[in-house]
């Protein structure tokens, strides 16, 4: 298997991919956003409760590609407590790893991502959910896409 | 002249490493490669002949002319139509599908159905849904019927009652793979008095087609799904159905006389070639059919069906998988799979590092995949140039997959 | 890196010989030529490059996106567009132009004005004419002066009311040489409220254009017409203009979600876009982009302008011969003229004996060439690799020709 | 001036079209078409006066090349006197002559014509009066049009 491949397909990954973390609907959720990539039929859902401008608890569903789903596990991970202003800065900084391959330092297992920009067709799967998430955090009904051209 | 034994040496692309392996090409069904006559063809085209066809008598427009009016009669008789005329030039199986959705659909009314197939490609599908939201006629589907993806014929009567004007179906599906008989599927739409249109994106470059034996009405195909260039395609239609619809796009070469407020058209095909056509790749085109013909298509479609049925036959062998499209003999050039652990873009991801170059997704049949339960496949697609070897290639590159992941 | 020096070295179909004469291609309002490097742009593109765009992730459908996209985002910075998603390939400016005319026009009623220029080539005019069929909208034209050739102005005040939701103009007329003040008229169509479409066919190959400083909402030309291949041109559009309107043509690639009875679409520009563009000749366009800014549009523009006033002068010392179009400093790159003893079609066809390639006839200008008494005229134009020679040549024939009728 | 030049613009051409015979309209027609070829605007009407079935006379006015000049011109010389029947096959003659440049025997001056075999694209200009001629023969109102793709 090839450097960047193995890169691509990191244990973390792997790991959330076969073990999704937060995967369901959230009973409990006040916010809901639907994303989906047109071009691979992927789909994934995020359910937010978001309590006093924070997110008190985060889920998502649907179906995907091991970067979409491990990407979308990851971050409710990382998005769990967070206000709207820092799930948009973390999303930046994601952003930036998937698409330059750099992490900021002291950044938490979202590097793991870092081996996508080598493989720019996978950058909308890894940031599927993210969009949905961020969707979710402003209360938009409107499906993301990642097919907005940008990423 | 092309032979079966040197037939790769003919196509340059098939000629580089991928990833450090030697390239397997497997996505036919989106497009295929083109042999050097046919660019050559093209490039010669332009070094020697260009100028605009049609309003010149210049020594270039003339030949120009003639290499464009000979393209249109080479592809009239690739696929016997009956005259040149009622070949149609277009950008592709979609322009050709939009073009008599449009143009012969604006006839229809309230109450009027457009029959489809749940296996459509979107391409014979937003077309009608289009001309549907306009008129205000009504879809209707002949089902599949699951997996093995054959039309369900038992309730054709049902669904194919007199309120129904067209009935549109693929000829061979691109997801999969199966042969639609479309000669009976024609007969029937014309007990109805429905007309008939085939889509025959996946067909006409791999297999004979006669649209006279079919008996259709109009058939629709690309020319880089039979190894042409990308910007040319065909619409056949039956001549009186021409003549009398009414034009779609406007502009140059279209007319027979213009006014401030009134204008007149000509016949077809030229009524609906509005504006300078992709003559060049018209060319190529004739050129791709002269290449196809010296292989013989009835040859074509053993080698392709053999590769398909060899391919179906090692995957069914897989654990976790599920095999879509019939199991018997009869099965278009592809397999279309899923697999139980690893999503088709993985599967594709890690396929390329082989080398190996196939198309995982919905194939542009949502509906399809909707009702299937599906959101995607993993399709390998073959052509001429394709060999058993390759296909023990894809095989070992999936059992890797699969064990990575497992 | 092209040199004006040697560009004629460029092109191979200029080093031929016509009816024992070295060819003189003055048809390049009909056509351009292709100099050798976008051939072999094309013909690289398919011998490395080539699979189908967008849908896939293996190796050379990577590649083949990336080059699509490429080729888009060139075209967009060759017209200075704020962006690559406001670039629409299309099959060239016609296809552009009925585009624009279906979608942006179906939300068009009775009572709506349409206003045109009477120097509109028929595909800036029969696809108005056609959407104002189906809308009940009403066509309304700015006068052409005369024989030379200018928009009369002053009663623009009088047509451009505030029913006018569309008015759309040439930016160089291909038939009387008029260069319009583009930017004047979509200012005073803005005033009123009405979007604005040029039909830049002649003008984006031969000069600088820049849809910001013109301020246009609407912009189509043909690839074919700037030294790129047929079968591909495109359609600049104002982002939220396009984001606005609703698809024209369905099928896969512009499609965000379908079912068998409701389908969402993409933005633009794959709103626009349905099935397999024509991505092979979008490489040959962006390839021609880089020939043309190489060279330099400003000099380019300059070059032509120098050739055609200088045809303009000459053809003027002649007996019996009428004039088209403006006589003084400016003027785009082409002449047109009518002998009063000799049908155009003769001169053509005697021009064509001494290896010219001129045209004749009513280049697609029928009202226009009614409203002057013409059924036609013999036409020149010129491009980059013309020659003031050229025009002696030219002038020759003519005069063996008139003796000849005389 | 090349061989086929010459040929094609014989001096019966050249004569025809500078001093076009039965130009013009004529006043006791009782039968008119009007022909035109939309890809170089060039028009041709041919009048008619059928008398028990024979064409009793003849004109022809319109815009055209030489060429279309030329032959309507010679045509109204050949036609007049001539029923439906001995028309059509003039006219059989004529396509034969203009598409192959082989003259009958015996063929009157319409043989002048076979020069336009070598120039395809001018075989429409040759054949537009006469289609004219045959449709106001069947007094069929329609615009005779060399658009046919057949000539
Ligand atoms: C001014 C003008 N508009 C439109 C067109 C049509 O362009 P195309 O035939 O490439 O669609 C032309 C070329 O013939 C033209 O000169
Ligand atoms: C069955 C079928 N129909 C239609 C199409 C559309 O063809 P194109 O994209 O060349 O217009 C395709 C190819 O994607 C196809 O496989």
């Amino acid at each position: 298997m090839s450097a960047d491949l193995t890169e691509l397909y990191q244990q973390v990954i792997l790991d959330h991919n076969k073990r999704p973390r937060n995967r369901g609907r959230l009973p409990t959720a006040n916010r809901v956003a639907h994303g989906d990539n047109p071009t691979c039929g992927d789909q994934c859902s995020v359910y937010l409760r978001l309590e006093n401008g924070k997110i008190a608890d985060i889920s998502f569903d649907g179906s995907g590609c091991a970067i979409s789903q491990a990407s979308s596990s990851l971050m409710t991970t990382q998005l769990k407590g967070k206000d709207a202003a820092e799930a948009a800065s973390l999303y930046q900084q994601f952003h930036q790893i998937v698409t330059t391959g750099e992490a900021p330092e002291a950044i938490s297992d979202l590097a793991a991502f870092a081996g996508v920009h080598t493989f720019p067709a996978r950058i909308k799967c890894a940031t599927l959910g993210w969009h949905a998430a961020l969707n979710a955090l402003k209360g938009d009904p409107i499906p993301a896409t990642t097919e907005s051209r940008l990423d | 002249m092309p032979s079966w034994n040197t037939v790769r040496d003919d196509f340059p692309a098939l000629h580089q490493q991928v990833n450090g392996h030697p390239l397997v090409y497997l996505d036919n069904g989106a497009t295929t490669q083109r042999p050097q006559v046919v660019i050559d063809a093209v490039s010669r085209f332009y070094a020697h002949d260009n100028a605009n066809v049609h309003r010149g008598l210049h020594a270039l427009s003339m030949r120009a002319t003639a290499a464009y009016e000979g393209a249109r009669a080479r592809v009239a008789r690739f696929i016997n139509a009956a005259a040149p005329e009622e070949i149609i030039f277009t950008r592709g199986t979609t322009e050709s599908l939009n073009l008599v959705a449009a143009s012969w659909g604006s006839r229809l009314q309230p109450g009027d159905v457009i029959l489809l197939t749940e296996m459509e490609h979107h391409s014979n599908l937003v077309p009608w849904q289009l001309v549907a939201a306009r008129t205000g006629a009504k879809l209707r589907y002949v089902p599949v019927t699951g997996d093995e993806g054959k039309l369900d014929l038992s309730v054709l009567d049902q669904l194919l009652t007199p309120e129904v004007k067209v009935f549109a179906f693929t000829h061979i599906s691109n997801t999969l793979g199966t042969i639609n008989p479309v000669a009976e599927l024609c007969a029937r739409a014309r007990q109805v008095g429905a007309i008939s249109v085939v889509d025959a994106a996946q067909s006409v470059g791999h297999m004979p087609v006669d649209v006279r034996a079919i008996g259709c009405d109009f058939l629709a195909f690309s020319g880089h799904k039979m190894a042409a260039g990308t910007g040319i395609g065909a619409l056949y239609g039956r001549r009186e159905l021409l003549d009398a619809m009414p034009p779609w796009q406007g502009g140059g070469g279209m007319i027979a006389h213009v006014g401030f407020f009134e204008s007149r058209w000509k016949p077809s095909p030229e009524r609906f070639e509005a504006g300078t056509p992709n003559f060049g790749d018209a060319v190529g085109l004739a050129a791709a059919c002269d290449y196809l013909d010296a292989l013989g298509r009835a040859q074509l479609r053993r080698h392709d069906g053999e590769l398909a049925r060899l391919a179906y036959q090692k995957l069914s062998a897989l654990p976790n998988i599920r095999l879509l499209g019939p199991a018997e003999e009869e099965r278009g050039g592809l397999v279309s799979f899923a697999l139980s652990d690893v999503h088709a873009h993985d599967v594709v991801t890690f396929a390329d590092e082989d080398g190996i170059a196939l198309r995982g997704g919905h194939h542009c049949n949502q509906p399809l995949m909707h009702k299937l339960g599906l959101t995607g496949t993993v399709r390998a697609s073959f052509y001429l140039y394709n060999t058993a070897e390759e296909i023990d290639v894809l095989i070992a590159s999936i059992r890797r997959i699969q064990k990575f992941f497992g």
